[in-house]
């Protein structure tokens, strides 16, 4: 039988919230799948839309991108733009045919350690259903003679 | 066209400006801008409808501002251009005079509130061919829609035409150009165009005056405007700000409020 | 004395299937939507006849990104792999003899000292078929007669077509790589006998004296004639990258941890970026500067390294320029 | 090259139980730029520690990595490790192995896999970190208090008695706000003048405090411990220096018949006038849209008549600006404006009135000295009608919120009633009847157990004129929504407390955060109730929501500490992850093209203009600046960023791109 396709998934959090939630995940020892790799950031603010277009290029098959909750941002509005940023940001991508199923957008608070470790399992259980995200990965080598 | 060419006599005679920023003949049929510096030269301007390049572009451009005050012959989008471009504290008003050609008639423009009053009467949707080509592409799959512009970007030399001649794109130094980290790639390979393309999107969301003249400027015929148009048009739908509409600046994607609706976010 | 014979525009068909029963990939000019490309060519419906390719055929010896070495990390060490040029065997079929003129100038750059291994090789295995221009441009962008050449030049062609009153061509072979393609669709060529009626070249009447020319940039450096007619240029590279004969690029590794590639990959000097230096001085500030070092560059100090032109006349770039920099009018104007 | 150490900690068991370690050692000793890697059972132990500090020194580190539990733990803790052991703090960082890792994954593989992978994220970055020095900031040891009332005196008492020196400023020509208005304070029923009077004396002659009255804040420049605050000290048209508040001028003043505000229009005053006679400082202002001379150029009585010879008709409002380290933000309330309640019939019948206006009615140094007595005929009402929540809790009127202080206020006025109207009844409409707080509860029961207030639970529809009679009706909700019908003599209105006028754009210019109805906001709702969003502003009384003067003061004596607290330090130490817009040598200066676009986009207000200039002064380009005072690190302004000129530090471009790559 063939190996079970295991997608590679690269989240950008937030240090406050998102972060600090999977923490939580972890002291509350709740178990999840082991392929996400986690981004600290100081703020969804700090994420670069451009790092999400870099994840994929690199070979992520999927991305998380996660924050504080509207009104508890640490930096009291960092998520409010960040969430305008994807909100044209997603549109964009769907524009040119980037696949939304494979970008996860949440809130996760420090509180909210399960729905981190849903999350991720959802992410990666969706996204391993796609499987390998080729067409941006293949693009790499397409217009090189 | 007399008007035009007697007010830009007028201005340069008296020294009002030093440079008319117009068109000209160009080659065959075509338009060029052309930098009118002295009375004697005005009759070279032409106003027609093949007048369609913004040249709010050569508002930032160093060796233009270098000649003294400029009077720019001026399209709807050039208008909207010099708002925007106002806004982000790149234009002051005694910098420029906007010799604006509203159907086809001149109107002297002479300070921002003036030119925002005069936008504020045009309607500035996108041509009905563009609409309708963005039209097709949201109906179609999201696998078609990668195939499009796989094949259109396929084209792309990675020249810059489109950033060169769009008048938002002024800025020193771009992203593109960042090379620590290089965050995309200067090669024109199929990653690096996307890449580059989606940039330029983002950048010109809530920033594009929709004049489409980074379309027209793509040497390989790219529908590249269809993408800032398509950023435009999102921030509009869903925050109701848009670009070139006020020299105050109100930016979409710097500002927010606390109930923006979206219903991806889990 | 070259070898001369017929092929029927029927017989255009045949030739395609025998290049490609050999293992060659046909490229040549194909009308897509409002511009003629150059691609894959499968019928012989697919080749424009006559038109100007928006950009030109250079990236068959010259792509606009080229792979040059890979490379993997694997713990400390870095280990190297040499890249083999993706030297497919191609005929070039029906570019127009401007273009055909171009790889001669692209061959004395990357043959001048280093021989570079990718061009050589990607030459080498080009065939190239031109076809002779018989009507005139009517864009006022054309000038090959002003740079030493003439609609049906032979200069850099393997085999030269030129099309017959009575429909199909004359072949002109030139090269032993013109009688091998030859070779391989003997039905296709009819040996000529005699003279054919050929439909007459363009007329396309020469704008400046390249050599006059060279003479008078050399007094023209500070010039502000640059300075005037590069007001409009906006700096972007449309120009250098349609050209047949701009040969700048750049080097780029791409990386992660894993492993990387050097590209090669097209630059053009009107760009901005170019010539920045590190420490943020850039020797060729202003966009006059750039448009000048463009002129000179192909006009100037090609002939005085080289002695040949570093333009083949194609007027591609005036055609690409999204503010109608046209090069003739330009060095009409320089030539005065 | 970077010389980078990798230190993976067992955690005990925590890690070790999960994650091979010995593997991840030695796949991080593989990885370029990694010289050094060990693993140990704890790595946060002393022996641990000193293992970090020793292959420092040891293996001539440049950054190290320690692969344990999460940062958010003990990143300070290795960051001073790190210090000590000779290299920058900001040169370490950690990968979590522990949250993130082995307590999340089962054992295994792909787990140790995980692991490397994590290690390698943090090699990458650290190969890429650059010392950062933490940021100090000197701090001007001045207070500027803005609003003095209860709460501004408060805050200014408490912050002048810890040493240092506070400038009190107040708009209106005496300190005191709406306390000193009050006749007597529930729930002690003491007077209210008796217990602030003494307050306003001691914060005038107190030696660190600096009164400005009849002054305000026009500008606020700057950041915490670094405020430049602009004030224009309002023309009084008085030498303050020679009056010596004799009152001979209001005495004089011809004009007499303007509304005193102070009575709440509920007598009159002259154009020349102290505020009230306990009005600190006693010195008066001239009203110039009232003044005689000022509307006709021709009067001077006053200035004829000062003994002192006092009056400036030429004085000018002058502007000063202080140094200031901290802003008190006591600024006050409002009360909702009474054109609000034509159904209550307030401004068409006289004897409508609201609370304050009772409290100016009920006060001893009143216009009544005390009498209730209604303002139609001066009668004394012998039924009395309040009305609760006028205003508040309605979303119509635009104030959902509870006004807070109405409840116990409406109970002592009935309360005074009671005790000044023998045979008097009064009777109160209300909502519910919120009395939490200190002895609280047992007044309103006061009210209606011994001094016979009827409290009925309903509200009032309409307030009419019947034969010269108000009449109010309403309903009792506890008797099943029975109509209620009184004929009353005076009706009273708790009308609703609201931000001041001004609020919204005194928040503006202040640039601190406000609620939808302008109040100021507070950083955090529970545990940074006095701090502002802005660093070094603080908040005290009713500017921030409605409350009593117990919380005004307890506020007010809070932010004081902060103040303090801010003051007691010798300069501003913070964490050097701020946004940094590049410089670079002429002629580029800064990648900034200065668009601004980063400036709204920054929740801090962070961002400045710098001109770069030549040395003739010319301006050759104006680019971003980063403010590091203000500026919190939160990075937004980096992805806004079109030309990558800002960057964070610490969590700059170069680090998160080679994390990237590394994935």
């Amino acid at each position: 039988m063939a190996e079970q396709f295991e997608p590679k998934i690269t989240a950008f959090v937030c240090n406050w919230c998102t972060y600090a939630g999977a923490d939580l995940t972890g002291t509350s020892r709740i178990k999840y799948q082991s392929n996400v790799r986690v981004i600290r950031l100081p703020c969804t603010g700090r994420i670069d839309f451009m790092m999400v277009l870099k994840a994929f290029s690199r070979g992520s098959d999927g991305v998380i991108v996660s924050g504080c909750h509207p009104n508890d941002c640490h930096y009291t509005s960092g998520n409010y733009h960040a969430r305008r940023r994807w909100m044209v940001f997603r549109d964009l991508c769907d524009f040119v045919g980037i696949d939304l199923e494979r970008v996860t957008f949440s809130w996760v608070s420090a509180a909210e350690g399960a729905k981190w470790a849903e999350l991720v399992n959802d992410t990666t259980n969706k996204v391993r259903a796609l499987g390998p995200y080729k067409e941006i990965q293949q693009l790499a080598a397409v217009g090189i003679d | 066209m007399e008007e035009l060419r007697n007010k830009a006599k007028e201005l340069l005679a008296v020294g009002a400006v030093k440079v008319v920023i117009g068109y000209g003949k160009g080659t065959g049929d075509s338009r060029r801008p052309i930098f009118v510096r002295s009375a004697e030269r005005a009759n070279d301007l032409v106003v027609d409808a093949a007048c369609t390049q913004n040249l709010a572009t050569y508002l930032t451009k160093a060796e233009v501002r270098a000649l003294g005050r400029m009077a720019i012959v001026a399209i709807p989008s050039t208008l909207r251009s010099i708002l925007q471009l106002a806004a982000e504290k790149q234009l002051r008003e005694e910098n420029v005079l906007a010799l604006g050609i509203l159907d086809g008639k001149l109107r002297e423009l002479a300070t921002f509130d003036a030119i925002e009053e005069a936008v504020a009467t045009i309607p500035d949707a996108i041509s009905d061919a563009d609409q309708k080509l963005i039209d097709k592409l949201t109906a179609m799959s999201v696998t078609d829609r990668r195939a499009f512009w796989a094949e259109e970007l396929g084209r792309c030399v990675k020249c810059y035409a489109c950033r060169s001649s769009c008048p938002m794109c002024y800025c020193e130094r771009c992203t593109m150009d960042c090379n620590r980290p290089q965050w995309i790639p200067v090669a024109s390979h199929a990653i690096g165009n996307l890449e580059y393309h989606m940039v330029r999107a983002m950048h010109l969301a809530g920033r594009c005056v929709q004049c489409g003249t980074c379309g027209t400027a793509c040497p390989v015929g790219i529908p590249v405007h269809l993408l800032t148009f398509f950023a435009e048009q999102s921030v509009r739908r869903q925050f109701g700000q848009k670009g070139g509409a006020s020299a105050k600046l109100d930016y979409a994607m710097s500002t927010f409020k606390p109930d923006d609706k979206e219903t991806f976010i889990r | 004395m070259t070898d001369r014979y017929t092929i029927t525009e029927a017989s255009v068909g045949s030739l395609l299937d025998a290049i490609a029963k050999s293992g060659r990939r046909v490229l040549g000019p194909k009308k897509i939507a409002e511009r003629i490309e150059i691609t894959e060519i499968k019928t012989a419906a697919d080749l424009a006849k006559d038109g100007q390719s928006t950009v030109s055929a250079k990236g068959t010896v010259f792509p606009k990104v080229e792979r040059l070495l890979k490379y993997r990390f694997e713990g400390k060490n870095v280990a190297l792999e040499d890249v083999e040029p993706n030297a497919q065997p191609t005929v070039l079929l029906g570019i127009r003899p401007c273009e055909a003129r171009s790889f001669a100038a692209l061959d004395v750059v990357f043959n001048w000292d280093y021989k570079d291994k990718f061009f050589n090789a990607r030459l080498a295995n080009t065939t190239v078929v031109a076809i002779s221009c018989t009507k005139a441009q009517g864009d006022d962008a054309c000038f090959c007669t002003s740079v030493g050449s003439r609609p049906d030049d032979t200069q850099g062609s393997d085999i030269l077509l030129s099309p017959l009153t009575l429909g199909g061509f004359v072949a002109q072979v030139l090269t032993d790589k013109g009688k091998a393609l030859v070779a391989l669709a003997k039905d296709a060529f009819q040996p000529l006998v005699g003279e054919a009626a050929v439909v007459p070249p363009a007329s396309v009447a020469p704008a400046f004296d390249a050599k006059a020319l060279q003479q008078k940039l050399a007094a023209k450096f500070d010039s502000p004639l640059w300075a005037e007619q590069s007001l409009r240029c906006i700096g972007c590279g449309a120009c250098a990258f349609v050209c047949p004969t701009c040969v700048c690029f750049d080097i780029q590794d791409e990386a992660d941890t894993r492993q990387g590639q050097r590209l090669r990959a097209w630059d053009s000097c009107g760009m901005r970026m170019f010539t920045l230096h590190a420490s943020g001085h850039n020797p060729r500030d202003k966009q006059s500067q750039r448009w000048r070092q463009r002129v000179y560059h192909k006009f100037a100090y090609y002939p005085e390294r080289f002695n040949t032109l570093g333009c083949v006349g194609c007027g591609k770039c005036s055609r690409a320029c999204p503010v109608d920099m046209n090069l003739k009018q330009h060095l009409a104007e320089a030539a005065e | 090259m970077s010389r980078v150490g990798v230190f993976i900690c067992h955690c005990g068991e925590n890690i070790a139980g999960t994650v091979d370690v010995a593997a991840v050692a030695k796949a991080a000793l593989d990885m370029p730029g990694v010289v050094h890697a060990v693993d140990y059972k704890y790595m946060c132990s002393d022996p641990g520690q000193t293992m970090l500090k020793d292959a420092i020194v040891g293996k001539k580190l440049d950054g190290v990595v320690v692969a344990a539990c999460s940062p958010r733990m003990h990143e300070p803790t290795f960051r001073r490790t790190a210090e000590e052991g000779g290299i920058n703090a900001f040169q370490c960082e950690m990968a979590n192995l522990r949250e993130h890792c082995s307590w999340v994954h089962e054992k295994g593989e792909a787990t140790t896999a995980k692991a490397i992978d994590l290690v390698r994220i943090q090699v990458e970055k650290t190969k890429r970190n650059h010392p950062l020095q933490p940021i100090r900031v000197p701090i001007t040891k001045k207070a500027l208090v803005l609003g003095g009332g209860i709460a501004g005196i408060q805050a200014a008492l408490d912050i002048a008695n810890t040493g240092s020196p506070v400038l009190l400023v107040e708009k209106s020509p005496s300190i005191g706000g709406h306390m000193s208005q009050l006749s007597e304070t529930f729930p002690t029923l003491d007077c209210s003048q008796c217990i602030l009077t003494p307050r306003m004396v001691e914060a005038a002659r107190h030696p660190n405090i600096t009164l400005y009255t009849y002054s305000e804040l026009e500008k606020l420049d700057g950041f915490i411990g670094n405020f430049k605050a602009t004030i224009r000290r309002k023309a009084r048209k008085i030498d303050e220096k020679l009056c010596n508040g004799c009152g001979v001028c209001q005495q004089k003043c011809p004009v007499k018949k303007i509304p005193d505000e102070f009575n709440e229009g509920l007598s009159n005053r002259a154009a020349i006038y102290v505020p009230f006679p306990q009005a600190v400082p006693n010195k008066p202002v001239i009203d110039l849209a009232n003044c005689t001379y000022y509307k006709n150029g021709k009067c001077k009585a006053c200035e004829k008549l000062c003994p002192t010879k006092a009056i400036r008709f030429d004085q000018e409002d002058q502007i000063e600006v202080h140094d200031i380290g901290a802003v008190v933000l006591a600024t006050g309330f409002k009360t909702m404006p009474t054109s609000n309640f034509s159904e209550y019939g307030y401004g068409k019948y006289k004897d409508v009135i609201d609370g304050m206006k009772f409290e100016r009615l009920a006060s001893a140094s009143g216009p009544t000295g005390g009498a209730i007595k209604r303002p139609s005929d001066g009668k004394t009402p012998q039924t009395i009608v309040f009305i609760a929540c006028a205003g508040s809790r309605d979303r119509l009127k635009g104030v959902p919120y509870c006004s807070k202080i109405c409840c116990m206020y409406t109970a002592k006025h009935a309360m005074l009633y009671q005790h000044k109207v023998h045979g008097g009844q009064a009777t109160v409409f209300y909502m519910d009847i919120r009395a939490a707080g200190k002895n609280y509860d047992e007044f309103v029961r006061r009210a209606v157990e011994e001094d016979g207030v009827k409290y009925v639970r309903g509200r009032v529809s309409r307030v009419y004129e019947d034969n010269g009679q108000l009449v109010v009706k309403g309903v009792d909700t506890l008797l099943d929504g029975e109509q209620v019908e009184i004929r009353a003599d005076m009706v009273v209105l708790a009308t609703a407390v609201q931000a001041q006028n001004d609020a919204e754009e005194l928040a503006q210019r202040l640039h601190v955060s406000y609620d939808p109805y302008k109040f100021f906001a507070e950083a955090h709702p529970k545990l940074r109730p006095v701090e502002t969003n802005t660093a070094g502003i603080f908040l005290a009384g009713t500017c921030q929501a409605p409350r009593d003067i117990p919380e005004t003061v307890a506020q007010a004596s809070g932010a004081a500490v902060k103040v303090a607290g801010l003051f007691s330090q010798p300069e501003l130490t913070r964490e050097p992850i701020i946004a940094v817009v590049d410089r670079q040598p002429p002629p580029v200066f800064s990648h900034c093209v200065g668009c601004f676009l980063c400036k709204s986009a920054c929740p801090y207000q962070a961002i400045e203009e710098e001109s770069i200039k030549n040395r003739n002064g010319d301006v050759l380009k104006v680019v971003a600046k980063v403010n590091p005072g203000l500026c919190q690190g939160c990075g937004t302004c980096v992805s806004t960023c079109r030309t990558k000129a800002i960057d964070l530090q610490g969590y700059s471009n170069e680090q998160v791109f080679a994390e990237l790559m590394s994935i």
